[in-house]
C-alpha cells in the first residue's frame, strides 16, 4: 500500500524535473512547462497531505484548486508575454532577450 | 480502493461496447447522414449495397481497412501516429458517465461518478489536443490551419457548454448524471431551462465541428482540415472519433435536458435511443440547412452572445435556486 | 502487491516518464505533447488520493486548456519545433547537479520526517464539501482568486493584443 | 405579497435595465416602461400596506457570506414602517414619473432620464426594505449616486454640473460619518441586522458615550441626506436638476430617507444615555426648521423657496423624532411627501408655462393656469398648517410633542411655522395674484415649453397634480385625533407614548399660521409695510439672509483657505523632507547598484539556480550539523 511518503517522493522527483527545465532550458515556453510541472508537484503534495494528515478539513484540495486556477492565470499571462516578446524581439530564447541590460 | 478497478473495468467495457454496439451505431449514423442529406436534396443516396443501401458504410469501412497508410514525408511521425489514438479515445471516454437506461439492478451506466458532468466536460476537452497534434504532425498547411481553427473554436465553445452543464447541475443539486436524470422525474429540464438547452445544443454543434461551425474542416477552403493527410484506417478512426463525439454530445443533451431514459410505456433504453436519434436528426437537419460561419463571426458569436447569455442564465438560475426554492 | 499499489506505480511511472520527456526533448512539440500524459498521470494520483473533483478540474484545466495554450504558443513562435537551435543554456551542468541535489534533499526530508497521521475522514461527497468550504471558511481566498483571474485575463489580452 | 415584497424593488430595476439596453427603441422612448415599472411597484406597495394593516409581517433573511465564523446575513423586513414608506414612495414616484412624460417631452436625453428615475426608484425601495445596515448603506449610496446623476442631468450647464458635485460631496461627508457609526455598531454587536444589533445593544454590548457617539455618527448620514444644518447647503443648489427630480428626490423621497433612517434605527437613539443623541437630533431639527425658513423669505427663485421649505420641514420631522414624537415625525414625513411633491410639480408646471424661475417675473397666473394655481394653493395651505389640510395635523402633532418635551424647541418650531406662512404667502401672491410681470421669456430650460405668455400645462401633467391634491386635502384625517388617530395605532414605537392633544395649543398653532399669512398680506398685498422699506430698515439682516448666513462662504474660507494653508505647509515638508529622503534613497541605490551591477546577469535562470543552490547549501548545512 503506497503511503504518504510514496506520494511525496513522486512529487519531489517531479519538482526536480521542473527545476531542471527552468534552470537549464533556453526557450521561454519550455521554462513555462517546467513551472507547470513544479506546480503539479506541489498539488500532489497538497492533495496527499489532505488525505493522510488532515482528512477532516478540505484545505489541501481547496488549495490545490486555487493553485490550478492561478496556474491557468500564470500560463495565460506568461504565454501572452512570450508572444509579445516574440513580436517585438523576434526571439523566445531568454539569453537573447537582453534589451533592458544595455 | 475497489473502485479504481471499477473505472478500469468501465473503460475496458466502454471500449468493447464501443467497438461492438457503438461502432455499429456510428456506422449507422454515417449512413443516416447520407440518407438524410439525400432526402433533403431530393436525391436517393446510397442504394445498391444491401437492401436500400443499408450496408454501404460497412463496405466503406472494409474498403478503408484495405487502403495503404500514407505518412507524408517530413511529417512528425510520432505525433502523426499518436493523434489518431487521442481523438477517438477522448470521445469514447465520454460514454463512461452516460446513463443509457435502467435495469432491475439499477441504472445502466458504466460508472456513476460523483463528478459525472465535470468528467464529461474534462474528457471532451481532451479532443482538442489530439486535433492540434494531428494538424501539426501532418506537416501540411491546410491541416495546421484546420487544427489551429479547431483549437480556437473548441476552447471557445467549451465555456458555454461548461456553463450550461453547471446550470443543470445547479438545478439537480448534484454533478452525478444519474441524479440529474432522477431530478427530471417530474419535469424535464428543457422546460425549466430552455435557454441552457439551446446554448448546449448550439455549443455542442460547434464542439463537434459540424455545420454551421465546420470551418475546421471546411472542404472548400481546407480540403478536410486537420485530417487531410490521413488515409485508410486512420482516416476511419478520425471519423469514428467525430461521430462518437457527436453521439456523446447528443446523449449528454438527452441526459441533461430530455429526461434521459425516462418515458412512458416503452422500455427505458428504447426511450433513450429514440431521444438520441431525434437529436442526431436535428444535428443533421441543421447541417444540410445552414451555410458556414466565418471565423470571426464564429468567435464573436460565442464570446459576445453565448457566453454572456449563459452567464446570465446561470445567475438567474442560482438566484431562483437560492432565494425561491429555499 | 495490491491493486492500489500497482495503480500507483504505473501512474507514477507515467507521470515521471512523461515529465522526463517534457524537460529533455529537443523538439518543443514533443515536449508539449508529453505534458498530456504527465498531467493525466497526476490526475490518476489524485483519484488514488480520493480527490475526484481536483482530478476533474486538473484534466479540464491542465490537460484541456493549458496544454493547448502552450501548443499554440509554440506554433506561433520560432516556427515550432526549435530543432534548429540550441535548447540548453551554458549552466546545464550545474543546473542538472542542483536539480538532482534538490531531488535528493526533498526525498531525504520527506522520508525522514515522521508525519503524524491525522484524524477524521474525508467527506463522502467531496465536490459538495469543497463548494461549502469555498463559500464559507475560504470565501476570502475564493474571492481573491476570482479577482486575480479576472485581472490576469484582462492583462493577458492587453499584452497579447497587436498594437495598431 | 408581503412574503415576496423583495420583488417590488426589482420592477424598477428591470425597467432601468431594459431602458439602458434598448432605450430609444422602446414604446414611448422608455417612458412607458419606466411608468409600468414604478406603477406596478406602487400597486405592490399598496397591497403590502393593506396586508400589513391586516397584521401581516415578514422578515426574509438569508446568509450572504461567512467571514470566519461570523455570518453576514442580509434580507428584507416588512413592518408598518417600511410598508408605509413603500406605499408612499410607490405612489408619489408613480405620479411624478407620469408627470415627467409631459415635463421632459422633447429633451434629447429623454430615455436616459427615465432610466435614471427607475434606478432611483429601485434604490429607494431597496433602502426602505432593508433589514440591515449593509443594505441600507448600499441603498443610501445608490440614491446618492442617482441624485448626482439627476441634478447634473443637464450637465452642459456649468451650474448644474457644479450643483451635482456639491450635492454629492456634501452628502458624502455625512455618509462617511454614517459609515463610521455603522462600523462601531458592527464592531461591538457583531451583527449588521437591525434587530440583532439593537438586541445586543439592549443587552449592554454597546453603552455609554460610545453609544451616543455611534448614534450621532449614524445621524450624521441623515444630516447629509436630509440637508440639515450644517450640511444643508447642497439642497438649494440641487434645484438645478429637472423639476420632477426636485419633486421626487429633493422633496418627497430621498431627503426623507434621512428621517426614515433615524426612525429605523430609533432604538439606537432611545438607548443612548439621557437621550443625549435624541436631544442632538431635536436641536439640529429645530434649528434647521427656523434657519431654513428665514432664508426662504428673501429667495426669488420659486424652486429654491420650495427647497428651503423642504429643509425646514425636514427639520420639523427630525424635531418630531427628537422629542419622542416618533409617530408625529413619521406622519409629517408621509403627509409632507404628498404636498411637497405637489408643490414642486406645481412649480414645474408654472415654470413650464412661463419659462422662468423668478417669482418677480410672474404674477396673475391664477387666471392663466387655474388647475395649477388651485392645487398649488391647496398644497401651500397644507404646508403652512391651515386646517383641515394634511400638513395641519402632522405639524401640529410635532409641535405638541415639542411643547411637552422642551419649550425652547417648541419656540423654534413655532417661529419657523410663522415664517413658513410668511414666505409661502409671499410666494403665492407674487406668483398667482396681481398681473403678469413677465417680459420676454428666457431660453426655456426644457425643450418644448410654449412661448408667448403663460398657459396651462398638458393633461399628463395636470392629472398627477389633481391626484396629489386629493391626497393633500384628505390624507391628514388618518392622523386626526378626533378620529382616534388611526395612523398612531398603525405606526408607533413601543415605549414611546404620544402626547395627549391639547386644544389650546392647537388654537395657538393655527393662530401662528394665520399670523404668518397676515404678515405676508401686510407686506406684499396691502403693502402697509412694503418689503423695500423693511429691507432698507434692516440691511444687515437682509444681507445675512441673502448670503445664506455666509455658510457657503465659511466653508469656502475654511476648506479652501485653511486647507490651502495646511497644504502649503505639507508642500514645504514634502519638498524638503520627503524629497530629501527620496533623493537620498535614490543616491544610495544608484551607488550601491554601480557596485553590484557586475554580478547581475539579468537572467532568470541564473537567479533561480542561485536560489536553489542556496536552498541546497542551507539544508545540507543544517542536516550535517
Amino acid at each position: 500500500m503506497p503511503g504518504l511518503t510514496h506520494y511525496l517522493v513522486v512529487s519531489a522527483l517531479l519538482f526536480a524535473l521542473g527545476i531542471f527545465a527552468v534552470v537549464t532550458r533556453r526557450n521561454a515556453v519550455a521554462i513555462l512547462m517546467g513551472v507547470e510541472l513544479m506546480l503539479n508537484a506541489a498539488n500532489i503534495n497538497l492533495v496527499a497531505f489532505n488525505k493522510y494528515v488532515a482528512p477532516g478539513a478540505m484545505q489541501g484540495q481547496i488549495f490545490a484548486l486555487i493553485v490550478i486556477t492561478l496556474a491557468a492565470c500564470e500560463a495565460a499571462v506568461g504565454l501572452a508575454l512570450v508572444l509579445a516578446a516574440y513580436r517585438t524581439l523576434e526571439t523566445v530564447y531568454l539569453d537573447e532577450i537582453n534589451v533592458m541590460k544595455w | 480502493m475497489g473502485w479504481i478497478w471499477d473505472v478500469l473495468r468501465a473503460i475496458v467495457g466502454t471500449i468493447i461496447i464501443f467497438s461492438a454496439v457503438a461502432f455499429i451505431a456510428v456506422m449507422f449514423g454515417v449512413l443516416l447522414e447520407r440518407k438524410i442529406s439525400a432526402w433533403m436534396q431530393s436525391r436517393l443516396g446510397p442504394k445498391h449495397v444491401g437492401p436500400q443501401g443499408l450496408l454501404q458504410t460497412v463496405a466503406d469501412t472494409i474498403k478503408l481497412l484495405q487502403k495503404e497508410n500514407i505518412v507524408p514525408s517530413r511529417a512528425d511521425r510520432l505525433i502523426f501516429a499518436s493523434a489518431v489514438i487521442v481523438v477517438p479515445l477522448a470521445a469514447l471516454l465520454d460514454y463512461v458517465v452516460i446513463p443509457f437506461g435502467t435495469t432491475r439492478s439499477g441504472p445502466l451506466i458504466f460508472r456513476d461518478l460523483n463528478i459525472g458532468v465535470l468528467y464529461f466536460a474534462a474528457t471532451s476537452s481532451l479532443v482538442v489536443v489530439g486535433i492540434l497534434m494531428a494538424g501539426w504532425g501532418s506537416n501540411n498547411k491546410y491541416a495546421l490551419l484546420g487544427g489551429m481553427r479547431s483549437a480556437a473554436q473548441m476552447v471557445t465553445y467549451e465555456i458555454p457548454i461548461g456553463l450550461a452543464l453547471v446550470t443543470v447541475a445547479l438545478m439537480a443539486g448534484s454533478l452525478s448524471t444519474v441524479t440529474i436524470v432522477n431530478g427530471q422525474a417530474r419535469l424535464w429540464y428543457i422546460v425549466t431551462q430552455p435557454v441552457a438547452f439551446l446554448i448546449f445544443l448550439v455549443a455542442a454543434t460547434a464542439e463537434v465541428n459540424r455545420v454551421p461551425f465546420d470551418l475546421v474542416e471546411a472542404e472548400s477552403e481546407l480540403v478536410a482540415g486537420y485530417f487531410s493527410e490521413y488515409s485508410g484506417m486512420r482516416f476511419a478512426l478520425f471519423q469514428l472519433g467525430e461521430y462518437g463525439e457527436m453521439f456523446a454530445m447528443a446523449a449528454m443533451a438527452v441526459t441533461l435536458f430530455l429526461g434521459g431514459w425516462r418515458g412512458p410505456v416503452l422500455p427505458p433504453v428504447l426511450w433513450f435511443v429514440i431521444k438520441l436519434y431525434a437529436l442526431i436528426f436535428v444535428f443533421m437537419w441543421v447541417r444540410w440547412t445552414y451555410p458556414r460561419f466565418r471565423i470571426d463571426q464564429m468567435l464573436n458569436f460565442s464570446w459576445k452572445i453565448l457566453i454572456p447569455v449563459s452567464v446570465l442564465n446561470l445567475v438567474v438560475t442560482a438566484f431562483f435556486a437560492v432565494v425561491v426554492h429555499r | 502487491m495490491s491493486g492500489e499499489a500497482i495503480a500507483f506505480y504505473v501512474l507514477a511511472a507515467v507521470t515521471l516518464g512523461s515529465g522526463l520527456v517534457v524537460v529533455t526533448s529537443k523538439n518543443m512539440v514533443h515536449s508539449a505533447a508529453a505534458l498530456v500524459p504527465a498531467f493525466l498521470g497526476a490526475t490518476g494520483l489524485y483519484i488514488l488520493l480520493n480527490a475526484e473533483f481536483v482530478a476533474g478540474i486538473q484534466v479540464l484545466i491542465y490537460a484541456g486548456a493549458i496544454t493547448v495554450l502552450i501548443l499554440f504558443a509554440i506554433m506561433l513562435t520560432e516556427g515550432g519545433t526549435g530543432l534548429g537551435s540550441r535548447q540548453r543554456n551554458e549552466q546545464a551542468v550545474v543546473g542538472t547537479a542542483v536539480a538532482a541535489a534538490m531531488a535528493a534533499l526533498l526525498i531525504v526530508v520527506a522520508t525522514r520526517t515522521g508525519w503524524t497521521a491525522g484524524s477524521g475522514t474525508l467527506p463522502p461527497y467531496t465536490p459538495g464539501a469543497i463548494g461549502q468550504s469555498f463559500l464559507r471558511q475560504n470565501i476570502l481566498v475564493f474571492e481573491g482568486t476570482s479577482v486575480v483571474l479576472l485581472i490576469s485575463l484582462m492583462g493577458a489580452i492587453l499584452i497579447a493584443r497587436r498594437e495598431d | 405579497m408581503t412574503q415576496i415584497a423583495w420583488i417590488i424593488p426589482l420592477l424598477p430595476l428591470a425597467a432601468f435595465a431594459l431602458i439602458t439596453a434598448a432605450g430609444p427603441r422602446l414604446p414611448g422612448r422608455g417612458a412607458y416602461v419606466s411608468i409600468a415599472g414604478i406603477v406596478l411597484a406602487g400597486l405592490g406597495g399598496l397591497v403590502v400596506l393593506g396586508e400589513v394593516i391586516g397584521g401581516a409581517r415578514a422578515d426574509v433573511t438569508y446568509t450572504w457570506a461567512v467571514l470566519g465564523t461570523k455570518p453576514i446575513t442580509v434580507g428584507f423586513v416588512v413592518d408598518p414602517l417600511s410598508a408605509i414608506m413603500l406605499a408612499m414612495v410607490g405612489v408619489v414616484a408613480s405620479l411624478i414619473t407620469i408627470y415627467s412624460v409631459g415635463y421632459m417631452a422633447g429633451d434629447p436625453r429623454y430615455p436616459r432620464f427615465f432610466a435614471y428615475l427607475s434606478l432611483f426608484q429601485f434604490s429607494m425601495l431597496f433602502l426602505v426594505l432593508a433589514d440591515n445596515f449593509l443594505f441600507i448603506y448600499a441603498g443610501w449610496e445608490l440614491v446618492g449616486l442617482c441624485s448626482y446623476l439627476l441634478i447634473g442631468f443637464w450637465f452642459e450647464r456649468p451650474a448644474a454640473a457644479r450643483a451635482a458635485l456639491k450635492a454629492f460631496i456634501t452628502t458624502r461627508v455625512g455618509d462617511f460619518s454614517m459609515m463610521i457609526g455603522i462600523l462601531i455598531i458592527f464592531l461591538y454587536t457583531g451583527s449588521l441586522r437591525f434587530d440583532e444589533a439593537f438586541r445586543s445593544i439592549q443587552g449592554g454590548a454597546l453603552a455609554g458615550p460610545l453609544l451616543t457617539a455611534a448614534a450621532v455618527l449614524v445621524f450624521g448620514g441623515a444630516v447629509g441626506k436630509s440637508a440639515q444644518v450644517p450640511l444643508h447647503v447642497w439642497l438649494p443648489d440641487a434645484m438645478e436638476g429637472p423639476t420632477p427630480v426636485s419633486a421626487l428626490i429633493h422633496a418627497a423621497t430621498m431627503v426623507a430617507a434621512g428621517v426614515y433612517l433615524v426612525a429605523r434605527t430609533y432604538p439606537l437613539f432611545l438607548l443612548s444615555p439621557n437621550h443625549a443623541a435624541l436631544t442632538v437630533v431635536a436641536y439640529i431639527g429645530g434649528i434647521t426648521a427656523l434657519i431654513a425658513a428665514t432664508m426662504g423669505v428673501v429667495e426669488d427663485d420659486i424652486k429654491r423657496v420650495l427647497a428651503y421649505s423642504t429643509i425646514s420641514q425636514l427639520g420639523y420631522m427630525m424635531l418630531g423624532l427628537g422629542v419622542l414624537g416618533y409617530t408625529a415625525g413619521m406622519f409629517h414625513l408621509i403627509t409632507h411627501a404628498f404636498f411637497k411633491a405637489l408643490l414642486f410639480l406645481g412649480a414645474g408646471s408654472v415654470i413650464h408655462g412661463v419659462a422662468t424661475n423668478n417669482i418677480k417675473q410672474m404674477g396673475g397666473l391664477a387666471q392663466a393656469m387655474p388647475w395649477t394655481a388651485w392645487t398649488f394653493i391647496a398644497a401651500t395651505l397644507a404646508l403652512t398648517g391651515i386646517p383641515p389640510f394634511a400638513g395641519f395635523f402632522s405639524k401640529d402633532q410635532v409641535l405638541a410633542a415639542a411643547f411637552a418635551h422642551d419649550r425652547a424647541l417648541w419656540a423654534l418650531g413655532a417661529a419657523g411655522a410663522f415664517l413658513t406662512s410668511l414666505y409661502m404667502g409671499r410666494l403665492i401672491w407674487y406668483t398667482f395674484a396681481g398681473t403678469y410681470r413677465g417680459g420676454d421669456p428666457q431660453a426655456p430650460a426644457h425643450g418644448s415649453a410654449g412661448h408667448g405668455g403663460p398657459h396651462e400645462s398638458p393633461a399628463v401633467m395636470v392629472v398627477p397634480l389633481v391626484i396629489l391634491a386629493i391626497f393633500t386635502v384628505f390624507l391628514g384625517w388618518v392622523g386626526a385625533e378626533s378620529l382616534g388617530n388611526p395612523f398612531e395605532r398603525f405606526i408607533h414605537f413601543p415605549g414611546v407614548e404620544p402626547v395627549p392633544p391639547s386644544f389650546g395649543l392647537l388654537l395657538l398653532s393655527i393662530a401662528i399660521a394665520v399670523a404668518g399669512w397676515a404678515a405676508a398680506a401686510v407686506i406684499y398685498v396691502w403693502r402697509i409695510v412694503p418689503s423695500e422699506s423693511l429691507r432698507q430698515a434692516m440691511p444687515w439682516a437682509y444681507t445675512l439672509l441673502v448670503r445664506r448666513y455666509f455658510v457657503d462662504d465659511i466653508y469656502a474660507w475654511v476648506f479652501l483657505g485653511l486647507g490651502g494653508f495646511v497644504m502649503r505647509l505639507a508642500g514645504l515638508f514634502d519638498r524638503y523632507v520627503i524629497d530629501g529622503l527620496v533623493n537620498l534613497t535614490g543616491w544610495l541605490a544608484r551607488h550601491v547598484g554601480l557596485g553590484l551591477r557586475y554580478i547581475q546577469t539579468g537572467r532568470e535562470e541564473t537567479y533561480l539556480l542561485l536560489v536553489f543552490l542556496g536552498v541546497v547549501v542551507i539544508v545540507v548545512v543544517r542536516l550535517v550539523w
